[in-house]
């Protein structure tokens, strides 16, 4: 939309966050408005902000597995494993197959976890008084339940190990993820009904929000946003890491590329989840869960960098490591998709209402202990 | 009837029971006719805002009560059995909190607006009929009263976001007044016809109309069903609820008009939305589903005001359901809607009512009005399928 | 590899393209959805989740982890498995451990803690301290009805607080408690076997040393001063 | 699929002769070997990855700070540029969502970490890098010219240095919480001396 604003005087300043309902946390959108409309709109980050880079940087490796759980605190699972498998490539860590299943089972229950609650949240944007939000948190719980029992805490896991994890599976865990799997399928079912049908939500969601998905991947777009807009790009399926390669799933891709396409992908995304869940429980070995070489003191990996990167529920989740020797990281990079995935916020927003700008940036899915760090 | 005869205890005059004894009392004193007259009326008035405002207070509970069981929450359970204390410990914490006005408000505007919003809907109430021998305030022209009184709704509401001096009250006014001057229209034209139907403006006389079992209600014409259902979700928007409630939209504009209000006059408010939208349902009620009227003949046991707070608390009752399942509407989509769909379909009714008022009741007024309302909504249907319909859409699937 | 070739158009729910739709049908599946959920709150375990806290509890998994604990053996604090090495100490991710070593008058290691705090208000209860402890001597609790309204000193948990009896351990994790236990035993057995074909070599050995000993403590003196 | 860096240097060499490209190998288990391009021709290879290579997806961009040189080539050895002072560099992991490639790694540095710590933008390149080309400005201090919108990003405004560089001191006040031991403490009592002891 190109509208020529000579009269600045007519523009609305105002500031959306930091303390606002549905900025998720505290992110702050400087939005000029025309009437409703934006004109622009400035992110401004930086209000949760603790420098993990740094304290990580003063910790040995182990000691920043905990911290990890706090970036993108929906999710701590899966930036477990992203850190972890970023070690593990600087180190030259074989990972034994029991824990690659182990981590592929909690990762996509952490999949199922984040974008159960993204239904919530997003129809909490759109002004849906919280029933979506309940009957995912409902649902959400009963994962929580599985990770307190495995894990010994609900969302701060910190489970994964380098080479493996933490422990093993407690006695009939394995059959109540079964359960938690069968059930899971119908309470999608019931949230469909509830959501993809409405009209309200259709008008709402359709035609907001598109951009060219070349634009998305120029910047650097990832995760279900990118794949909304046509692009069949999913590291699960791209690097293979783990042992994703074992598992018979598909990636679901949208068309447009609204706000609409990226709520459905992620609905697709759990049913593929599910797929991969029941097949991982089905072939779960037994064997070691975490590799008998790794030490847990005193671990220093040899000098060298890599980066790692898994696909998060929210999108691409890397790290970056350099390593000198010491037990201490010399450098350590997170690359956090939701923080990546507000570049082109600004450019979704334009000439859209305030009301858009909002659940665009809830499909975005951003999580403020990842953006700010 | 005159007022000797009747029994002082019994169930069909209870609600006039205080007003009645003050009256016989201050009569037997030998007080003088105004006096009698003036503490009666006063009475009268007390009784429906002591009524409502009990309904105030329970409503808020139950409203939290049945969204928290939509969300499979237990709600409010902690003050008194089953939290039926939390009205009083909510009304507490708002008179105790402070009141905090912001620098740059208007002082007297921003004081006057919660003031100002109750006092059209106490207004309202009064003329309401709320059973046979209980309206507060018999009015020839009650409708005329009820819509000149609620239109000031608006004022208030604009006067708050203009007077807090702040951006979001302020865009929670600019949408407050665009919606409800907006809904207010096809609100209006759809009393109308019952206007025109019942030939009359006075609420009593068109309830009185309605009776001798639900197919005399208003809303079950052909031309009825129509119209009510067009009020119905005016009176939604008109009462500021899901999935009208842009003027509070909490997901983007904070909280409206409400934002810079705290402490009691953030209180005023909420009184205001209530008694608000008691007066507006119970108007939708008193207009389509036959106010005091009992559904079937011969129920003549039950006191007719039980039937009239029946029907508003199923009518209330739809609209906590509604808010614990829709998301909100976008502004164009809101003034679209109203103004593309909402009032043609409104306009369409008056010829509709008007042939049926004419024709009077039968087989041939229905063959005749039916399809006159009908055709348009098949017409919107499939209007509304081909061309505004979000599309549906397919997924593709990449396997590598 | 190949740009995606394998995109095989598949059917996707909820809505079949073409289907007609009736206007606000997708509203009314909506409402069902709530009033089922309405309705079913009031006796569907599955749908109503909530539990009542302070009255009803819901349980705790066995690997459920809260704040650290020092175990010692037997009945008194003193025979704490904690040899004060700071490992923990070093571990810590928020470095929320102060130990101070208990030393005897002539500054030799008491191998046990004069000083073991955890600051309660900084740690993050991740269990890296109960994990790369080779002494089993601290562990993870369950314990999780702290408040206080000490901001400070209140949440500042000493030894004496810390200390919990091994029996406690075996009460709040059976599994792990019994292992430890049949490990520690073990050890024991080995050393005391290592220590007795030791004794009589440290016992030869001891003459030898005590006369280098008696040549130190001016040494020491200076050192303390 | 990872991709050979040396691959890539002989066909950016090719393309574009005058180029400054290094080969750095990385000795640790990764074997992610990077590409060490000079300030000047960064956004010609940028620019020439993306459109003749399919690198369309600049994921990842790390800052370091080196104060120390020798560090630097420990990491990433081999190449020319030995720098005689420590600098600042930045990382850039690039991957390919149409071949489905990757990481390319690129790697550039300023001159040294006081005076001339600028590097071209690749924002006009690559869009993604615009966040975290700030993020490297706010937190290590190394100018990005040709930036759109190039302030602080995560710090406020005010605020003075960049705290990921390794010779950053933290202030003593910036966390008062009388922690009973340890060097928080101290510092607490140094900045709020009424509350010790």
């Amino acid at each position: 939309m190109s509208v020529e604003y000579t009269d600045s005087d007519r523009l609305l300043r105002v500031s959306l966050g930091p303390q606002h309902p549905s900025t998720h946390g505290v992110f702050r959108m400087n939005v000029e408005l025309d009437g409703e409309t934006v004109v622009k709109l400035k992110p401004v980050f930086g209000y949760l902000h603790r420098n993990h880079e740094k304290i990580a940087e003063g910790a040995t490796y182990l000691s920043s597995m905990p911290y990890t759980d706090r970036l993108d605190y929906i999710c701590p699972l899966t930036n477990n494993w992203a850190y972890a498998l970023a070690v593990e490539k600087l180190a030259g860590i074989e990972v034994p197959e029991r824990a690659e299943y182990m981590r592929v089972i909690l990762a996509e229950l952490t999949r199922l976890i984040n974008h159960t609650a993204f239904m919530g949240f997003i129809l909490g944007d759109m002004g849906a008084w919280g029933s979506a939000l309940m009957y995912a948190f409902r649902e959400r719980e009963k994962i929580l339940d599985l990770f307190e029992h495995l894990t010994g805490a609900r969302m701060m896991a910190n489970f994964m190990r380098f080479g493996g994890c933490r422990n093993d599976l407690p006695a009939g865990w394995r059959e109540q993820v079964g359960t938690l799997v069968e059930g899971y399928g119908p309470f999608l079912d019931e949230m469909e009904k509830f959501l993809v049908g409405n009209e309200i939500l259709l008008s709402r969601s359709q035609d907001v929000g598109q951009l060219p998905a070349e634009t998305l991947v120029n910047g650097g777009i990832t995760g279900p946003m990118l794949r909304a807009a046509g692009v069949s790009y999913d590291i699960r399926k791209v690097d293979r890491y783990g042992i994703y390669d074992r598992f018979e799933f598909r990636i679901p891709l949208g068309e447009k590329g609204d706000v609409y396409d990226r709520i459905m992908i992620r609905f697709l995304e759990m049913r593929e989840s599910l797929k991969i869940l029941r097949q991982a429980i089905d072939q779960l070995p037994e064997g070691d869960y975490v590799n008998p070489k790794a030490r847990i003191r005193g671990f220093k990996p040899p000098v060298g960098e890599a980066y790692g990167r898994i696909e998060g529920p929210k999108g691409e989740l890397g790290f970056h490591l350099i390593s000198d020797g010491t037990p201490n990281p010399y450098r350590y990079r997170v690359r956090p998709p939701s923080f990546i995935n507000l570049t082109l916020l600004e450019d979704m927003c334009l000439g859209l209402d305030l009301a858009d700008a909002v659940i665009i940036l809830g499909s975005i899915d951003i999580v403020l202990g990842e953006v700010d760090r | 009837m005159s007022k000797d005869n009747i029994p002082l205890w019994s169930p069909e005059h209870l609600p006039l029971l205080p007003q009645r004894l003050v009256e016989m009392i201050l009569a037997n004193l030998g007080a003088p006719e105004w006096l009698v007259s003036i503490s009666g009326f006063m009475v009268a008035a007390s009784t429906v805002l002591a009524v409502f405002m009990t309904a105030f207070a329970l409503l808020s509970l139950i409203e939290r009560k049945t969204l928290a069981r939509a969300q499979n929450r237990i709600g409010p359970n902690r003050a008194g059995w089953f939290g039926i204390l939390q009205p009083v410990a909510d009304g507490i914490k708002m008179l105790t909190k402070e009141d905090i006005v912001p620098a740059r408000a208007v002082k007297l505007l921003h004081l006057l607006a919660p003031i100002l919003i109750v006092l059209p809907a106490i207004l309202a109430l009064g003329v309401i009929p709320y059973g046979r021998e209980w309206t507060p305030v018999p009015l020839e022209l009650g409708l005329l009263f009820f819509f000149a009184v609620g239109s000031m709704t608006e004022l208030s509401v604009f006067m708050a976001g203009w007077a807090s001096g702040s951006k979001f009250p302020m865009l929670g006014a600019m949408r407050a007044i665009s919606q409800m001057v907006s809904y207010e229209l096809p609100l209006i034209i759809t009393a109308l016809g019952v206007v025109m139907v019942s030939g009359t403006l006075s609420l009593p006389e068109i309830v009185q109309q309605q009776g001798g079992g639900f197919w005399h209600w208003n809303v079950c014409t052909p031309w009825g069903i129509v119209a009510g259902l067009l009020f119905y979700v005016c009176t939604i928007a008109e009462a500021n609820r899901c999935p009208f409630d842009l003027p509070e939209g909490e997901s983007e504009i904070v909280a409206g008009h409400m934002t810079e209000y705290s402490g009691f006059k953030y209180a005023l408010f909420f009184m205001g939305e209530y008694l608000g939208l008691f007066a507006i349902a119970g108007l939708f009620v008193t207009l389509f589903l036959g106010g005091w009227q009992a559904p079937l003949p011969g129920l003549g046991l039950v006191p007719t005001w039980l039937w009239f707070f029946g029907k508003l608390a199923l009518v209330i009752f739809s609209y906590l359901w509604i808010r614990a399942t829709f998301p909100r509407l976008r502004i164009d989509q809101l003034m679209r809607f109203a103004w593309l769909c909402m009032i043609p379909m409104a306009l369409l009714t008056l010829p509709a009512a008007a042939i049926w008022h004419y024709m009077g009741r039968g087989p041939l007024s229905w063959m005749v009005v039916l399809p006159l309302v009908l055709v348009p909504w098949v017409l919107v249907a499939v209007i509304f399928n081909k061309r505004l319909a979000p599309a549906t859409r397919t997924y593709r699937f990449a396997d590598g | 590899m190949q740009p995606t070739s394998a995109n095989t158009p598949a059917q996707s729910p909820p809505e079949k393209p073409g289907r007609w739709m009736l206007p606000g049908l997708g509203l009314f599946q909506g409402l069902a959805v709530t009033g089922r959920n309405m309705v079913q709150s009031f006796y569907n375990k599955e749908r109503m989740t909530t539990v009542q806290y302070p009255e009803e509890r819901a349980p705790i998994s066995p690997n459920f982890r809260n704040f650290p604990f020092l175990v010692y053996d037997g009945n008194s604090i003193d025979n704490l498995r904690c040899v004060a090495c700071s490992i923990c100490e070093k571990e810590c991710p928020p470095q929320c451990i102060y130990i101070v070593l208990e030393r005897d008058e002539n500054g030799k290691s008491l191998k046990r803690p004069k000083i073991f705090d955890i600051d309660v208000s900084v740690c993050m209860n991740c269990g890296i301290c109960a994990e790369v402890c080779p002494f089993d001597a601290i562990y993870m609790d369950g314990e999780y009805e702290l408040a206080t309204d000490d901001r400070f000193e209140g949440l500042l948990f000493h030894r004496e607080r810390l200390a919990k009896s091994a029996d406690y351990h075996m009460k709040l994790r059976p599994e792990q408690a019994s292992e430890v236990i049949a490990r520690r035993k073990a050890e024991e057995e080995k050393k005391a076997a290592a220590a007795a074909a030791k004794a009589a070599k440290a016992k030869a050995d001891a003459e030898s040393k005590k006369a280098a000993a008696d040549a130190r403590p001016a040494d020491e003196k200076g050192g303390d001063a | 699929m990872s991709v050979d860096a040396t691959d890539i240097q002989t066909s950016i060499r090719a393309a574009l002769p005058d180029v400054e490209i290094f080969l750095r190998t990385n000795p640790g288990p990764s074997g992610q070997h990077s590409l060490l391009v000079g300030n000047g021709d960064l956004l010609g290879v940028m620019r020439f990855v993306r459109d003749e290579l399919a690198f369309d997806f600049l994921s990842n961009v790390t800052g370091i700070d080196w104060p120390d040189p020798a560090k630097a080539d420990a990491v990433a050895s081999d190449g020319a540029l030995r720098s005689p002072h420590g600098f600042l560099e930045v990382v850039y992991h690039l991957f390919s969502t149409t071949k489905r490639t990757g990481p390319l790694v690129l790697r550039a540095r300023t001159v040294d970490r006081a005076e001339n710590c600028t590097i071209p933008s690749v924002v006009s390149v690559f869009r993604s890098a615009e966040f975290q080309e700030r993020e490297i400005y706010d937190l290590f201090g190394i100018v990005f010219t040709g930036h759109p919108d190039l302030r602080r990003i995560l710090m406020w405004d005010e605020f003075a240095d960049h705290p990921m560089r390794k010779d950053y001191v933290a202030p003593d006040d910036y966390e008062y919480e009388p922690t009973p031991h340890g060097e928080v403490l101290e510092r607490a009592q140094t900045h709020y001396p009424q509350t010790a002891g």
